[in-house]
C-alpha cells in the first residue's frame, strides 16, 4: 500500500517525533509513505470566510500532487489534516471556489477534490485495520492506562471530516486496546486546550489544560496520548496543577511494533 | 393578446407540468398557501396519478410550442394507488431517451418526486427547471410548424 | 357544442389583487362555447352559487368553469351546487388561480394572462366533459384500529359505543401503549394508570372490541368501505385460552438477560414475562431471542411450574383475514435516539436518562418502586437538571425540525414531582422557550416555578461532564449572560418524540401519504384532520403529530365520529372517474390487466358487431366498484381502447393543446 | 448600525443570523466563555441587528478558540466561529490593524513551542 504523504512543517522541526515514528510504524504495517516531492505550509488553521482563496492554494497544491500520483494523501498532524480535508471538500462542493482556484492554478486538469485525504489514525483503522495492528504488536503494553486526547480538530466540523463520532469517539481507544494498553475516557477528551490563543491568552490555555489533565488523572490515566503538535505543546508546557506525561500516538505505535 | 405587448419580447418559456392529484397538485397548493413563488411559465394539469401521463401528451405539448415538461408524482412507495408512480418512470425515462435522440435535450424533460407536504421542493424544484429551461432557450424541435403564427 | 358558463371567483382580494378577475371575465368571454362569464367576490359563498345555478337555469348551460381556489378545496362545493340545478356535477371543472396563480405570482400582468390560460384550459377540458353517473358499494360495518395506546383505546371504545364492530391491532403483547409507562399526567397530576386501565379493561370487556396483540397488519387490499386486511398474530409460544395470567412461570424463568421494553430498560425481566401488572390481555409470552429451551432445547422451566399448561413451544404464528370499512392509524410515538447527542453524555453516563425513563423512575410500578435513586449507584439525588428541546427545533440534521409540544409540560410536571416528593433537592430546568398553550397549563408551569420553587434557566445546555462522581452540567444561562456549571446529580433529557417506526411501512400499505417525518397527512390541515387524503383511512394521536393526553383523546374520539359517520352509511358513492374499455378497439392483450393495482379488470368472451362483422372476441371488462381511477391502465393500452373518465385521453390533450396555444 | 460592514460580515462568513433560535447553546459550550466580553449567541444577535462596531473593538474576537464546539453543536447550523472569524478579518484587514506583527513573535517565542502555534496565531490575528 503506498500513500502520499504530507509531513507539515512541525512535524519537521518541533514534532520530529510524530513525524519519525509514524514512518517507522507504516514500514512494518506493510504502508509505504511517499512524502510528497514538493509542500508548502497548510496554514494551520482552515480560512473559513468565503472570500479566502490565496490561504487555501498551499492544500489545494498538496491535493492536486497526490491526485497525479493516483494516491490517498496520508496526513499525520490534525491540524493539517483539518486544513486539507475542509479545502478538499471545499474543492469538491463549493462551485466559486473551484473556479476562482482553478482559474489561478491553471492546471492541465481542473482540481476538483478527487484526492482522498487519510489521517493517519484513519488508516489505521480503515486500510490496515486494528486487528491486523493486534497482530503485528510485539511489545504490548500491557496493564498501561491510557487517556486519548482528540482536540477540536480532528473532530469537527464533522459533516465535513466525517472521521468518527464528534462527541463520543472511539478511534483512539480502540488503537489503544490494540497495542494493548487499556483505554481511559476522559470527557474532555473532545474539548480545546487552548489552542494557538495560549500565545495571546496563557491564562486560558492553562485553564483549559488543566481540567483536561485533572480529569484524566481522575480516572486513573497514565499518561496521555495526541496526535496535535499545538495540543501537545498545550498540555505539556501549560499544565499548572499536575504532570502526566503526553506522547504523540506514533511514538507508542512504534513502542508497540518493536522499532523504537 | 393586447395585454402584453411588450412583455412578450423577452423570452418566456413554456412549461407543462402534470401534476398526480395526491402528492404534486396537493404540493403545489401547498405551495400556494405558503406564498412560495414559481415563475408564471409553469402551467399545471392534473391528472389523478403521474402513470396516468400517456407519452402522447408529452409530445403533444413539445409539438404544440412547450419548451419543457415536467410529471410530479408522490415518491416511489407512497404512491395512492400503490404503483402507478413506478410506470411513470419506466415510461418517462424511456420516451425523454427517445426525445433526447430526437434532439429534445434531457434538461427539457423531467420526472419529479413531491410529495402533499413538500411545498418548498414543488417551488424550488419549478424555480430550478424554469430556470433551466430559460437558458436552453426555446425548444425549436418538434415543432408543429402548422401552429405557428 | 357545449354550452358553458364560466365564474371567476375574487375570493376577496386573495385572487382580485393579483389577477385582474375583469380582465379574465372579458378574455374568455368570446371563447367558443362560453355563453356566459361572470366574476364574483365569493363564489363559494351561498351568493356565488346561486350565481352558478342562476345561470345554469338562464342560459340552460350544459357545462360549468370555476376559476377560483384548488379544487382539492371547492370542487365537492361547486358540483354540489350544479347538481342543484339540475346539471350533471360531473360538468364542472375548476381553474386553479389561487394557489396556482394568484398566491404565487406577484406580476399582475403576468398573472392575469396565467389566469387566463388556466381558464382556456378548464374550458377546454369542460367542452369534452360528458355526464357521468356514480355507482354504489356496500360498506363493511367494521373498523381496524392499527394501535392499542391511548389513541386506539379512545377510538375503539367510541366506534363500539356506537354499535360497531372494532379491532385493534396491537404490535406488542399488551394495550396500554405510552401511557401505561407514565406516572402522572399534566396539569392535574392524575396517576396514569389510574385513568388509563379502567379503558384498557373496557376494551377488553366490550363484546364489539375484539383485541389482536402482539399482532401486526401484514398486507391491505381493497378501497373504502371494503378493505381486505390480513393480520399477523405471532406466536407467543402461551395458549392465551389457556393462561391464567397468575405469573407463575414469570418468576421462575431463569433467563433475565432480557430488557424489560415496559421499564426502559432500566431492568431486566424474563424470557417470559407479563409487561405489567395491569396488562392487558393478562397472559404471558416467551421472548424467543431469550428463551433457552427455544435456543438450547433445555430449561422447559416454564412449562413445568404451568399448572394450567398453557405453555405451547411449538405454536405458529397465525394469519387472521379480516374485511373492513374504515381503517384507524394510531401508531403513536417513540422519543428519538439520542446517539448523535452525545455531548449530553446520554450512552456513558447512567445518571443522565430520557424522560420517559424517569417516569419510569418515579413510578411506584418502576424499577425502584417510586423512590427516585440514581442508576449508578442507587442514592438519592439532590440536584436534578432537566434539559429541554434535546433534538426539538434542530434543522442541523441531528434531531428534528419541528417542537415535540408535550415536553415543557412534562418537564414541569417532572419538577414539581421531585420538588413535592423530595424538598431537599434542587431542581434546574434548562429551556429555550417554555410553551404552554392549553387549559390550565400556564398556571401549572408558574405553580412549579412559585410554588415548588424551580429553577428555570433561559439557556441550553452545552456539554455534561463529570468529576468525582458528580454530573457537571456546562450551560448558558442567557438572562444572566453567564455560563453555568452545574453539579448534579441526575440530568433529564426531554427528548424528542418522534413517529413509531411502523408508521411509515403501515402508511404504505394503506397508500396513506405521510410527510417528510414520517407523520401521517391530513387531508385538510384545518378542515380535515382526522381524515388521511386516501378515503377510508382515519388519523388518531401521535401518528398524525406530536400531542398531549387531552389533546390525544379529543383527536381519537373526532376520528371515531368520523369512522361512524362512514359505518353508519349502507352504501358509499364511488368515484365515477373510473377505466372504461372500448370494446370495439380492445386487441384482448391483457397488458391493462396486468398493471391495475387493483384487480379490477377482467377479460371476457363477448360477441361484438364490429361494423357489421359478428363475431365472439376476448375483451377487457372494468369493474367500476373496485376500480380506483389511477389510469395507468389508460397508458399501457397500445390500441388506446382504455380511457379513463373524467379525465380522459382527449381531455388532457385539449388542457394541453389550450395551454400551449 | 452599520449596514455595510453588516452584508460584508454575512457575505465572508456565509451565516444567516435569522436562522438563531436563541437558545444558547453555542454560549452553553464554548469553552472560551469565561475569558469572553461578547459571547456567541451575542456575536450572531449583535451581527443580526448591525452593532459591529463594539464586536470589532472587543477582545472577544482575539479570545474564540476556533474549536468549532458551537458550529458542532448548533442547532440550527448557525456557525457562530463563522461569524467571529469574518469580524476578526474586517478587524485586521484595515491599516495598521494587525492584533499580532511580526516583531512581536520573537519575545512570545518558548523552547517548546510549535510552528504550528505560531503559524496560527499569525494567520488568526495578522492579515
Amino acid at each position: 500500500m503506498i500513500l502520499s504523504y504530507y509531513p507539515g512543517c512541525t512535524l519537521k522541526t518541533k514534532a520530529q517525533d510524530l513525524d519519525l515514528y509514524a514512518r517507522k510504524s507504516a514500514e512494518v504495517l506493510g504502508v509505504t509513505m511517499e512524502e510528497l516531492e514538493e509542500w508548502q505550509c497548510c496554514g494551520a488553521v482552515y480560512p473559513m470566510a468565503s472570500d479566502e482563496i490565496a490561504t487555501k492554494l498551499s492544500a489545494v497544491r498538496a491535493l492536486e500532487n497526490a491526485k497525479e500520483k493516483g494516491q490517498d494523501l496520508l496526513t499525520l498532524c490534525s491540524a493539517c489534516h483539518h486544513v486539507i480535508k475542509r479545502v478538499n471538500h471545499d474543492m469538491q462542493t463549493n462551485a466559486d471556489m473551484q473556479m476562482k482556484v482553478n482559474n489561478y492554478l491553471q492546471l492541465d486538469e481542473p482540481y476538483t477534490g478527487e484526492t482522498k485525504v487519510v489521517h493517519y489514525l484513519e488508516m489505521l483503522r480503515d486500510l490496515v485495520g486494528f486487528d491486523k495492528i493486534k497482530e503485528k504488536v510485539v511489545n504490548p503494553l500491557k496493564g498501561k492506562k491510557i487517556a486519548a486526547y482528540y482536540g477540536c480538530l480532528l473532530l469537527r466540523p464533522s459533516d465535513v471530516l466525517q472521521f468518527d463520532n464528534p462527541e463520543n469517539p472511539s478511534i483512539m481507544e480502540d488503537f489503544i486496546r490494540s497495542i494493548g494498553a487499556t483505554p481511559v475516557e476522559t470527557p474532555y477528551r473532545n474539548e480545546c486546550c487552548g489552542g494557538y490563543v495560549s500565545m495571546e491568552n496563557k491564562k486560558l490555555a492553562q485553564k483549559k489544560v488543566d481540567l483536561i489533565i485533572s480529569s484524566a488523572m481522575e480516572k486513573g490515566a497514565e499518561m496521555i496520548i495526541t496526535a496535535c503538535p499545538l495540543c501537545m505543546y498545550n498540555l505539556d508546557a501549560n499544565s499548572t496543577e499536575h504532570k502526566l506525561p503526553i506522547v504523540y500516538f506514533t511514538e507508542l505505535l512504534a513502542e508497540a511494533l518493536g522499532v523504537k | 393578446m393586447s395585454l402584453n405587448e411588450e412583455t412578450k419580447k423577452e423570452y418566456k418559456p413554456l412549461i407543462v407540468a402534470f401534476c398526480c392529484n395526491w402528492c404534486s397538485y396537493a404540493g403545489a397548493d401547498l405551495a400556494g398557501s405558503s406564498r412560495l413563488t414559481y415563475p408564471t411559465d409553469v402551467k399545471i394539469i392534473r391528472v389523478p396519478c403521474s402513470c396516468r401521463v400517456n407519452p402522447l401528451f408529452v409530445l403533444r405539448a413539445f409539438q404544440r410550442g412547450a419548451d419543457g415538461v415536467i410529471i410530479a408524482g408522490c415518491h416511489p412507495g407512497d404512491c395512492h394507488y400503490t404503483s402507478g408512480n413506478y410506470f411513470a418512470r419506466r415510461r418517462m425515462t424511456l420516451l425523454f431517451s427517445m426525445l433526447d435522440y430526437l434532439g429534445i435535450e434531457r434538461e427539457r424533460t423531467r420526472v419529479e418526486w413531491i410529495s402533499a407536504a413538500e411545498g418548498v421542493k414543488f417551488s424550488t424544484t419549478m424555480n430550478e427547471f424554469a430556470k433551466t429551461i430559460h437558458e436552453l432557450g426555446e425548444n425549436k424541435k418538434l415543432r408543429d410548424l402548422r401552429c405557428e403564427e | 357544442m357545449q354550452k358553458i358558463g364560466v365564474f371567476i371567483c375574487h375570493c376577496g382580494t386573495n385572487i382580485a389583487a393579483t389577477v385582474d378577475v375583469e380582465a379574465v371575465t372579458e378574455a374568455i368571454k368570446n371563447e367558443p362555447g362560453v355563453v356566459y362569464a361572470a366574476n364574483y367576490q365569493y363564489m363559494c359563498s351561498e351568493n356565488g352559487q346561486a350565481l352558478i345555478k342562476n345561470a345554469i337555469a338562464e342560459y340552460g348551460l350544459t357545462g360549468v368553469v370555476v376559476c377560483s381556489c384548488s379544487p382539492r378545496m371547492h370542487e365537492a362545493t361547486f358540483r354540489k351546487a350544479a347538481q342543484e340545478a339540475g346539471l350533471n356535477p360531473y360538468m364542472v371543472e375548476i381553474a386553479n388561480i389561487r394557489e396556482h396563480c394568484s398566491w404565487i405570482h406577484k406580476d399582475k400582468v403576468e398573472a392575469t394572462e396565467k389566469a387566463i390560460i388556466l381558464a382556456r384550459a378548464a374550458i377546454a377540458k369542460v367542452h369534452l366533459n360528458a355526464p357521468l353517473i356514480s355507482g354504489q358499494s356496500d360498506v363493511t360495518k367494521r373498523a381496524l384500529v392499527i394501535g392499542g395506546g391511548i389513541a386506539g383505546i379512545q377510538t375503539a371504545l367510541d366506534i363500539a359505543e356506537a354499535g360497531f364492530e372494532v379491532d385493534i391491532v396491537e404490535k406488542s403483547p399488551t394495550i396500554g401503549g405510552k401511557m401505561a409507562q407514565l406516572d402522572k399526567t399534566f396539569p392535574t397530576l392524575d396517576c396514569a394508570a389510574c385513568i388509563l386501565t379502567p379503558k384498557m379493561v373496557d376494551a377488553k370487556s366490550n363484546d364489539k372490541i375484539t383485541l389482536y396483540t402482539y399482532s401486526e397488519v401484514e398486507s391491505v387490499k381493497g378501497f373504502v368501505g371494503n378493505f381486505e386486511v390480513s393480520i399477523r398474530k405471532k406466536a407467543r409460544y402461551v395458549n392465551t385460552d389457556l393462561c391464567t395470567g397468575c405469573g407463575e412461570c414469570t418468576t421462575k424463568c431463569p433467563s433475565r438477560k432480557a430488557k424489560s421494553e415496559f421499564n426502559m430498560g432500566l431492568m431486566n425481566r424474563g424470557a417470559i414475562y407479563i409487561p405489567f401488572a395491569q396488562a392487558i390481555p393478562n397472559v404471558a409470552t416467551i421472548d424467543p431471542q431469550y428463551c433457552i429451551h427455544m435456543k438450547t432445547g433445555k430449561c422447559g422451566l416454564c412449562e413445568k411450574v404451568c399448572s394450567a399448561h398453557a405453555i405451547d413451544f411449538k405454536q405458529q404464528d397465525e394469519i387472521v383475514e379480516q374485511k373492513y370499512g374504515a381503517i384507524v392509524m394510531a401508531t403513536g410515538f417513540n422519543l428519538i435516539n439520542l446517539d448523535q447527542f452525545d455531548e449530553f453524555g446520554y450512552s456513558k453516563y447512567p445518571d443522565v436518562v430520557t424522560s420517559l425513563e424517569f417516569e419510569r423512575l418515579m413510578n411506584a410500578a418502576g424499577p425502584t418502586e417510586g423512590t427516585l435513586l440514581r442508576p449508578s449507584n442507587h442514592e438519592h439525588p439532590h440536584t436534578l437538571v432537566f434539559v429541554q428541546c434535546v433534538g426539538s427545533r434542530d434543522t442541523s440534521g441531528c434531531g428534528k425540525p419541528y417542537c415535540s409540544k408535550i415536553c415543557c409540560m412534562y418537564t414541569a410536571k417532572h419538577a414539581m414531582l421531585v420538588r413535592d416528593k423530595y424538598p431537599d433537592t434542587e431542581v434546574y430546568v434548562f429551556y429555550i422557550d417554555v410553551r404552554t398553550p392549553g387549559k390550565n397549563f400556564d398556571e401549572f408551569y408558574r405553580r412549579a416555578v412559585e410554588q415548588y420553587g424551580v429553577h428555570y434557566i433561559k439557556g441550553m445546555v452545552g456539554k455534561v461532564t463529570d468529576k468525582d462522581g458528580k454530573l457537571i452540567v456546562q450551560g448558558s444561562d442567557l438572562l444572566e449572560n453567564k455560563q453555568l456549571k452545574i453539579e448534579a446529580d441526575m440530568v433529564v433529557l426531554a427528548a424528542a418524540v418522534e413517529p413509531d417506526p411502523s408508521a411509515r411501512s403501515v402508511a404504505s400499505m394503506l397508500t396513506a401519504s405521510i410527510d417528510t417525518n414520517d407523520f401521517m397527512t391530513e387531508a385538510h390541515a384545518k378542515l380535515r384532520p382526522v381524515e388521511s387524503p386516501t378515503a377510508g383511512i382515519f388519523l388518531s394521536g401521535m401518528a398524525q403529530g406530536p400531542k398531549d393526553i387531552p389533546e390525544t383523546v379529543s383527536q381519537a374520539s373526532a376520528c371515531a365520529a368520523k369512522v361512524i359517520g362512514l359505518l353508519a352509511k349502507d352504501h358509499l358513492v364511488n368515484n365515477p372517474c373510473v377505466a372504461q374499455s372500448n370494446e370495439l378497439r380492445c386487441n384482448g392483450c391483457s397488458n391493462c390487466e396486468k398493471v391495475c393495482p387493483y384487480g379490477a379488470i377482467s377479460y371476457i368472451e363477448k360477441e361484438v358487431n364490429d361494423h357489421g362483422v359478428r363475431e365472439v372476441r376476448r375483451i377487457a371488462q372494468v369493474n367500476e366498484a373496485v376500480c380506483q381511477g389511477c389510469g395507468a391502465c389508460t397508458v399501457t393500452c397500445p390500441s388506446g381502447a382504455m380511457d379513463l373518465k373524467g379525465f380522459s385521453t382527449n381531455q388532457i390533450m385539449a388542457e394541453v393543446d389550450a395551454i400551449c396555444r | 448600525m452599520d449596514k455595510f460592514l453588516q452584508e460584508q460580515i454575512l457575505r465572508m462568513s456565509g451565516v444567516n443570523t435569522r436562522k438563531c433560535m436563541k437558545c444558547g447553546k453555542c454560549s452553553g459550550t464554548c469553552p472560551a466563555y469565561d475569558e469572553m466580553e461578547y459571547h456567541p449567541h451575542q456575536f450572531v444577535a449583535m451581527v443580526e441587528s448591525g452593532d459591529i462596531d463594539a464586536l470589532m473593538q472587543s477582545n472577544s474576537i482575539w479570545t474564540c478558540l476556533s474549536c468549532f464546539a458551537c458550529v458542532e453543536r448548533c442547532p440550527r447550523s448557525v456557525e457562530p466561529a463563522n461569524l467571529i472569524e469574518a469580524v476578526r478579518l474586517a478587524v485586521i484587514r484595515q491599516q495598521n490593524a494587525n492584533h499580532l506583527k511580526a516583531q512581536e513573535i520573537p519575545e512570545n517565542l518558548e523552547e517548546k513551542l510549535p510552528q504550528q502555534a505560531i503559524v496560527s496565531a499569525f494567520r488568526k490575528y495578522s492579515k
